[in-house]
């Protein structure tokens, strides 16, 4: 087998130390290296969804960010570091994969308009125009500057937020931001049940 | 958690109630088991059923749901007449020596002084300690009147708020009562109205008959219990140590907070709060539901515990003056009383959420903020909407149809609503509300609720911090984009409010400031980078700030490295202070993942890092004696170190660094007395100082303590058609407890094959001797009936739970799997009934935490 | 429960054997794998002598100092002879040179290149396969309690990691390092460069083939630096640093890919 | 499976010749220890299992119980067992146990299977199934005394739990233990999981009030290799039904008498195999590669 004078020279000079000053017989092993086909995998440490002890996971996922290619899930490993799990995972930790690769998720917005009987597809932008119009209108309606005893109040007690037990807490915050900024009084969460 | 999942493999001793953490928590429960193999620690459970966690325990009690602090008020009572308490710990850490105000009265006819039947709230202004310093030694009963009435003329508390009154402006409310600066007290425990004797005399009606006929638990099984539960504290044993562990089982009753209070009341009183091994410990049964409270994420707080302002703060000194405590301790002591830094993180709350328009001229922007004076929980928000109300609901992960209670008022709700936006991961039963069973093609086209639902990401596809139930900040990373046109949520919320916003810069609208001006300087403002947020949260010096002690100055623009440098000139910002040294300027702390620890008690400093102040167990001041010496010198939290001045440890202290012991600075520093509170005084529970045991609102008795005020007097019910309770009367006679299992995560993995082939369908588990006698055989259909709905599943016909003498009378319990609905594998495939287990819940909450009663209602129960 | 990876006596059979074995499964490596096995009973011999003797280290002195005993040194002609014969043709035209030097000289190469970064390959190949066994007798003995420790270089030695090892913990695999120096193995956690303490997942590939199932290159690109792991949760039967010379071609791989190894292995790869 | 390969076979059904390679290497058994009294039926071994040996989903049915399905299957080869007990002074326990192949050292299965290496006992004291050598006749099923082979009509092939040997044969341990988040399964050697499983035993007995508390590793059938620690181990039978003295079916014993001899004829034949990787770390030995079927000289490295 041919092996590129390039590939010999750089393996020499960075890796390869042993084939060209100690003097071993690359040939082999160089040509094993080309006829590798290397696959490039992310381990990314998360934590599970699921119940409040915080299992610590490993997501392996392939594919090369730099190629634009979408990494697909290969492996969810218990995270043998934390101190919590210890790498263990329970019946429904160890199924994550499962969950995150999952051909039930919703991939489109989506609305089902008054009356209809059908969820329609709809754009991002159309979605997000209509539903600040929603809460706009809304608001307008229905905002109370002041209480019926005179007292500034600022609220907005016709419109509620309800968040979820996987929302993290920086989502929370901007939650807090923008829903009290609107004046809505019903913001509540998971939390509370 | 006060204290943390591995720190359970210190402890001796477990009592495991109300919660099933076997089964909600495995990989958590190895803690326990470890402490059990390796301790030789005891554990007791207490539960409706012989659960998962039962079959581990070395005593398994059996109760009736919703009885629990009859339970707890049995052993309280035990610990007390057997002298199985720390009473080092109960004189100094807690409030028992305090002598309470007079005309305060014990609730024998299930009344505490104060309350108005026509309102149906206390007056709570005899909940209160009693003003004048030391009277230990003056016990005698004239003695305590004369004290009493020597102080009444001058009481400064008194003074301060009639000076109040008459600032305020006429017709307005009184201002509220406030503690007394100098409590009196008896370190004799002696005196007739002091906690100690008050709380003696309150559980003494709790003798193991009473507890008996009330939890059904027969005698011999519960003084068994108590005697083991409390064998920590034989023969004056300070060393041992005992943890509580609990869950949703005991929240979500109408009387939870009041459960896990008697919980806590129990561990101060075996003096087991603060120690490594002790603490109450709830398991919380969500990812990030810790997080979302501490961040506010519920009506009634701002993010790190602040309360919210309300209608009669009529500006910002106002509300700050009526949130900020002032110290209440006997004068000879200390108390750090944390909480009267209050200003200073509300200040930098409004400067993170609203910048440079929150100033000193605005109030920093107080009015931005919309006044809240009435309940909002989310059961209010179902049934506003029912009233026409509420008009437009966003559920960002958060399934209300099938969380309850009562899921089809819910549904009917929404029918009532104009729209509705759901961000969600898979298909689920809100967003499909419209076309949940029942709903014919023809009944869809009258109903006009616009419905968006929106592709969120999952766990994997997002960063941020997650906050777990030990209180420990841990960031995770995004392993991979959303699929398809799925967003981040934090792109959707943030590109929904911009868009809002654009509209009320263009069109103008009501009261547009605080939208207009709401902080959003993020890099990518139609995708907040969460880097960025969670920097924001922990805090930053707007203008070079300086801590006097140690000369250290964090400059403008630098992030601040812990609240002590929070400021309430404006010169720092920050979106909740209990994170603030979360990220400090050398870099994220939450993200830390030191595999270290050092001391073996399973502390990890540098692992993620943990609120407040990467304090791994709370109030560990407690784990010492009075002189600062460790209760158990193999167990070491912190300690006084008399050559450095200061307390040291393996855990952060809990505590003013410098406080030397003879000052005695009271280790529960949240507290403005600085002690554990036996009694709570003024209304910071709505239900009485002490707990009681109160029936359930669906009841298959009346309370034998009180028949005639048997459940909670400040309970309401809701009002509307849908809002129905049953009574045994009508032939609800089945206690109905609902819960969840292993295999299966809420309403979210009967998309996941793996947890449908491991636990396919729904179903009820009934005591065999109920089945018998309904000719009902495991396996056959069943049909559960509530004042509410019908629940159709199989039958599992069990020993695990028996049938009870409640009162005298026999007493069945039934229990209900809650992971199934109308969307998910086998819901689509035809193979359910398609019914909500919380069609069956009553709408009725908790007065202090607003939990629904899921546990513990009434049904009937026949063979479908 | 132990954090640190305890000490268990080193296993030069096991080594050997496992040079054979992969030898006859890589036939690529099998030159380099045969003259490991030869190197292997070599140092063998040197270990099996330090325990003889009963040696020990001070612990007030850096373990590098110490490994120049008679026990190694009146070896050394024996090293030379067994390379001159068995070596590759650079090596042992290496030893040829090396058999007209004085023990004064091979002391003071010894010396030399028992250190970090001796800067002569071949001399650094003749001292490591001498001392390491030496270092490697002297840190088990020591005892040396590193539970809990966990940086990037050796807790006894302070010498840099030449491989890293995954071992079963629950579901997960644990990482731990391996000295390149007196093979004691420490744990480090995972997701985090050994040379440049950098965290960030997203800089830090796995390169994994096929050919070698067990094998992983764990490179940072932040420093252009790796090292090959052993997983033990895929493949029980490695022998972490057999194995590791056995997966040659992913050392040429990542060299050709620009990744620098952050210590060679004794065969130089 | 190439893996397989690498165990050293100590007796093959239906095997008319000698056992190749049978006697030459005492190999150290292997164990699992199951502490039925830390289970918390969580069945994250359920789940490890179908994932490790990619097992086909099976839809299931409410059977009145928390068990995943009645008995193990074709393909599902482990499964907890839960059982709902009163005991005499009216307390009640919840006996869950998993169950799986037990690995006898006598196996019944392997006694009743006419085809040609279709089963095999490993030497490690592992039985497995080769399906390509499988002829459906189930005799295995009813040789077993724990109902653990299950026949797959589609494929008409009998199936059942490996104990993972193509992990353990890879230096592994199974699947399933490595997924127990409560640690109350064990592998290792049958000595060390025995002397395990008493120290646990005993802590039950001295501890926790359980009097009766033991290890259950029937000599009736010469010992198992997967041993259970149990509250009471006078009843097995409360646990789904653990016979206390399981016993294979005489007409099976006789018929494995006719090969007896020939197998420890075959004792005299050459053949090294490989003792797994999880025991190294006690005594070495040689292992080269050797598919059982095809004799090779045993290489002669027997060192230490």
């Amino acid at each position: 087998m041919e092996v590129s004078r390039r590939t010999f020279f750089k393996a020499g000079l960075l890796g390869g130390v042993g084939l060209t000053v100690f003097g071993f017989d690359a040939a082999p092993l160089l040509a094993q290296t080309q006829g590798l086909k290397i696959s490039r995998t992310t381990e990314t440490r998360s934590t599970c969804p699921y119940c409040s002890v915080s299992c610590g996971v490993i997501i392996h996922t392939i594919g090369d960010k730099a190629k634009n290619v979408t990494p697909q899930v290969v492996h969810v490993e218990g995270d043998p570091d934390h101190p919590i799990n210890r790498g263990t995972l329970c019946p429904k930790g160890s199924s994550l994969q499962q969950d995150i690769m999952n051909e039930r998720r919703l991939t489109k917005p989506q609305v089902r308009r008054p009356g209809s009987t059908k969820w329609e597809d709809i754009s991002w932008d159309q979605a997000i125009s209509d539903i600040a119009r929603l809460v706009k209108k809304t608001r307008d309606d229905t905002f109370i500057a002041t209480d019926s005893e005179g007292r500034t109040v600022n609220r907005l007690e016709s419109i509620a937020f309800t968040g979820g037990c996987t929302d993290t807490n920086e989502f929370n915050f901007l939650v807090v931001k923008t829903m009290r900024s609107l004046g809505l009084t019903y913001i509540e969460n998971q939390a509370r049940v | 958690m006060t204290n943390g999942w591995i720190d359970m493999k210190n402890t001796d001793m477990m009592l495991i109630m109300g919660g099933n953490p076997a089964e909600n928590h495995p990989c958590g429960f190895k803690w326990p088991i470890e402490a059990k193999r390796a301790r030789n620690a005891k554990m007791i459970v207490v539960d409706p059923r012989f659960t998962r966690t039962a079959v581990v325990a070395d005593q398994f009690l059996q109760i009736r749901a919703g009885t629990d602090i009859a339970f707890l008020g049995g052993l309280i009572s035990y610990a007390l007449q057997n002298n199985r308490i720390n009473k080092e710990y109960v004189v100094n850490y807690t409030n028992a020596a305090f002598v309470v105000k007079e005309g305060f009265k014990l609730p024998e006819d299930g009344l505490y002084s104060g309350f108005d039947p026509a309102t149906q709230v206390y007056n709570k202004s005899t909940w209160n300690y009693e003003e004048g310093g030391n009277l230990t030694g003056k016990a005698a009963a004239g003695a305590t009147m004369m004290a009493a009435a020597m102080h009444a003329g001058a009481h400064p508390a008194m003074v301060v708020a009639a000076a109040a009154t008459a600032a305020a402006k006429p017709g307005a409310p009184p201002p509220p009562p406030m503690l007394p600066p100098n409590v009196a007290y008896d370190l004799s425990l002696e005196h007739p109205r002091s906690v100690y004797q008050l709380l003696k005399k309150h559980y003494s009606r709790y003798t193991p008959e009473m507890v008996e006929r009330i939890t059904g638990i027969p005698k011999e099984q519960f003084l068994k219990a108590a005697d083991l539960f409390t064998s920590i504290r034989k023969d004056g044993d300070t060393k041992k140590v005992g943890t509580i562990i609990y869950a949703v089982g005991w929240t979500q009753h109408t009387f939870g907070t009041q459960i896990i209070r008697t919980a806590a009341m129990l561990q101060l009183l075996l003096g087991n709060v603060g120690r490594a091994g002790g603490g109450v410990n709830a398991l919380r049964g969500h990812a990030n539901i810790q997080g979302a409270t501490d961040m506010a994420g519920v009506f009634d707080i701002l993010p790190g515990y602040l309360k919210v302002p309300v209608p009669n703060d009529k500006d910002f000194d106002t509300y700050i003056n009526r949130i900020t405590p002032k110290a209440a301790k006997p004068k000879e002591w200390d108390s750090f009383n944390y909480w009267s830094n209050t200003p200073r993180f509300a200040v930098s709350l409004l400067k993170a959420m609203y910048g440079d328009a929150a100033s000193k001229e605005n109030g920093w922007a107080f009015h931005y903020l919309p006044k809240v004076d009435r309940r909002y929980s989310v059961t209010d928000i179902w049934d506003d909407m029912y009233r026409g109300k509420v008009k437009g609901i966003f559920a960002f992960g958060m399934n209300g149809v099938a969380i309850g209670p009562n899921s089809k008022k819910n549904i009917e709700a929404l029918k009532k609503a104009d729209w509705l936006v759901v961000c969600e991961l898979f298909p689920d039963e809100t967003s499909s509300f419209w076309e949940s069973p029942g709903i014919t093609a023809e009944d869809q086209k009258k109903i006009n609720t616009t419905v968006y639902r929106l592709p969120g990401a999952g766990f994997a596809e997002k960063d941020g911090t997650f906050v777990n139930s030990a209180r420990w900040l841990q960031w995770k990373n995004a392993a991979l984009p959303p699929p398809g046109e799925a967003k981040l949520d934090q792109e959707i919320l943030a590109r929904i409010f911009l868009k809002i916003r654009e509209l009320y810069q263009k069109e103008g609208g009501k009261f547009p400031d605080a939208i207009l001006k709401a902080a959003w300087s993020y890099t990518n403002p139609n995708n907040p980078s969460l880097v960025e947020v969670a920097k924001e949260i922990n805090g930053k010096a707007l203008a070079d700030v300086t801590d006097e002690k140690t000369q250290t100055t964090i400059k403008a623009g630098q992030q601040l490295p812990g609240f002590g440098f929070l400021r309430d000139d404006g010169s720092t910002s920050g979106g909740n202070w209990l994170y603030c040294g979360s990220w400090p300027e050398a870099g994220p702390l939450m993200q830390r993942r030191g595999t270290e620890d050092p001391s073996g008690l399973g502390i990890y400093p540098n692992w993620g890092w943990s609120w407040p102040m990467n304090r791994r167990v709370m109030y560990n001041r407690a784990s010492c004696d009075v002189s600062g010496k460790p209760w158990d010198p193999s167990r070491k939290q912190v300690w006084w170190n008399e050559a450095a001045g200061k307390w040291v440890g393996n855990d952060v202290p809990d505590f003013k660094p410098d406080s030397k012991p003879q000052d005695h600075m009271g280790p529960f520093i949240m507290n403005p007395e600085g002690v554990g509170r036996l009694f709570v005084p003024l209304g910071f529970v709505a239900d009485g100082p002490f707990p009681e045991h109160y029936e359930p609102f669906e009841s298959p008795i009346a309370n034998p303590l009180h028949p005639y005020q048997s459940t909670n007097p400040v309970v309401k019910k809701f009002k509307t058609a849908m809002d129905k309770y049953g009574t045994p009367a009508e032939g609800y006679n089945v206690v109905c407890t609902t819960y969840r299992l292993t295999e299966h995560y809420h309403y979210w993995t009967k998309n996941n094959p793996m947890n449908v082939q491991l636990v396919p369908e729904p179903f009820v588990e009934i005591p065999e001797e109920l089945a018998r006698e309904k000719g009902i055989n495991g396996g056959d259909k069943v049909r559960v009936t509530s004042a509410r709905a019908e629940y159709i599943a199989k039958a599992m016909v069990t020993k695990r739970i028996r049938p009870m003498k409640i009162d005298g009378k026999t007493t069945y319990q039934i229990g209900i799997p809650i992971h199934w609905g109308y969307r998910g594998i086998v819901e689509e495939e035809g193979k359910t009934a398609k019914d909500l287990a919380n069609e069956l819940s009553p709408t009725v909450i908790d007065p202090n935490a607003h939990t629904p009663e899921f546990k513990g209602f009434l049904v009937k129960l026949e063979k479908a | 429960m132990n954090n640190g990876r305890d000490m268990t006596r080193p296993d030069w059979e096991k080594r050997i054997r496992r040079a054979r074995e992969l030898a006859a499964q890589y036939p690529a490596a099998a030159e380099v794998l045969g003259f490991y096995g030869e190197i292997a009973a070599f140092q063998r011999e040197i270990f099996v002598a330090a325990a003889a003797e009963n040696l020990h280290a001070d612990p007030m002195r850096p373990l590098g100092e110490q490994l120049v005993r008679p026990a190694a040194l009146g070896r050394f002609p024996a090293l030379v002879e067994l390379v001159e014969k068995k070596g590759p043709a650079g090596l042992a035209q290496a030893a040829r040179e090396l058999r007209q030097e004085t023990p004064d000289e091979w002391r003071a190469l010894l010396i030399k290149n028992s250190q970090p970064n001796g800067s002569d390959l071949t001399h650094r190949f003749f001292a490591r396969a001498c001392l390491q066994p030496m270092a490697e007798y002297l840190a088990f003995d020591s005892k040396v309690q590193f539970s809990g420790y966990s940086g990037p270089l050796c807790p006894v030695c302070g010498d840099k990691p030449q491989l890293s090892v995954l071992r079963p913990e629950g579901d997960g695999g644990k990482r731990s390092l391996v000295c390149s120096c007196c093979a004691t193995e420490w744990d480090f956690r995972r997701i985090l460069c050994p040379n440049c303490a950098e965290e960030d997942h997203g800089k830090l590939p796995r390169f994994s083939a096929e050919d070698f199932p067990h094998v992983r290159v764990e490179a940072c690109e932040t420093c252009k630096r790796y090292l090959k792991s052993v997983d033990l949760t895929t493949n029980g039967l490695a022998v972490p640093v057999v194995d590791e010379i056995a997966a040659a071609p992913l050392d040429l791989w990542a060299a050709e890919h620009g990744y620098q190894k952050i210590e060679l292995n004794l065969m130089g790869l | 499976m190439t893996e397989r390969r690498t165990l050293q076979t100590e007796q093959i059904s239906g095997h008319p010749g000698p056992v190749p390679g049978m006697g030459m290497q005492r190999n150290l058994e292997v164990c699992k220890l199951i502490d039925a009294t830390t289970c918390i039926g969580c069945k994250a071994c359920e789940v490890a299992c179908v994932e490790w040996n990619d097992l086909p989903f099976q839809p299931t049915t409410f059977d009145n119980t928390y068990q995943t399905m009645p008995e193990t299957n074709w393909n599902y080869w482990n499964l907890i067992k839960f059982r709902e007990h009163q005991r005499e002074d009216g307390t009640l326990m919840w006996l869950m146990r998993k169950d799986q192949c037990m690995h006898c050292a006598d196996p019944g299965c392997l006694a009743a299977c006419p085809a040609d290496g279709a089963i095999v006992k490993y030497a490690n004291g592992i039985v497995d199934f080769h399906q390509e050598n499988c002829i459906g006749c189930e005799f295995c099923v009813s040789g077993c005394p724990f109902n653990i082979p299950k026949f797959n009509p589609a494929t008409k092939k009998v199936y059942k739990c490996t104990l993972c040997s193509d992990r353990v044969g890879q230096g592994l341990e199974p699947a399933c233990i490595k997924a127990c988040p409560t640690g109350c399964l064990h592998f290792g050697t049958k000595e060390d999981m025995k002397m395990l499983a008493e120290t646990r035993a005993k802590q039950l007995r001295d501890v926790s009030g359980f009097k009766d508390a033991g290890v259950y590793d029937p000599e009736s059938i010469g010992g198992t290799h997967v041993i259970y620690v149990l509250h009471d181990a006078k009843n097995p039978e409360l646990y789904s039904g653990l016979p206390k003295d399981p016993s294979i079916p005489f007409a099976y014993k006789a018929w494995k008498s006719i090969f007896k001899p020939l197998g420890l004829i075959g004792a005299t034949l050459g053949f090294v195999g490989v003792v797994f990787h999880y025991v190294f770390e006690g005594p070495k030995r040689e292992q080269p590669e050797v598919p059982p079927p095809k004799p090779e000289p045993p290489a002669g490295r027997k060192e230490l």
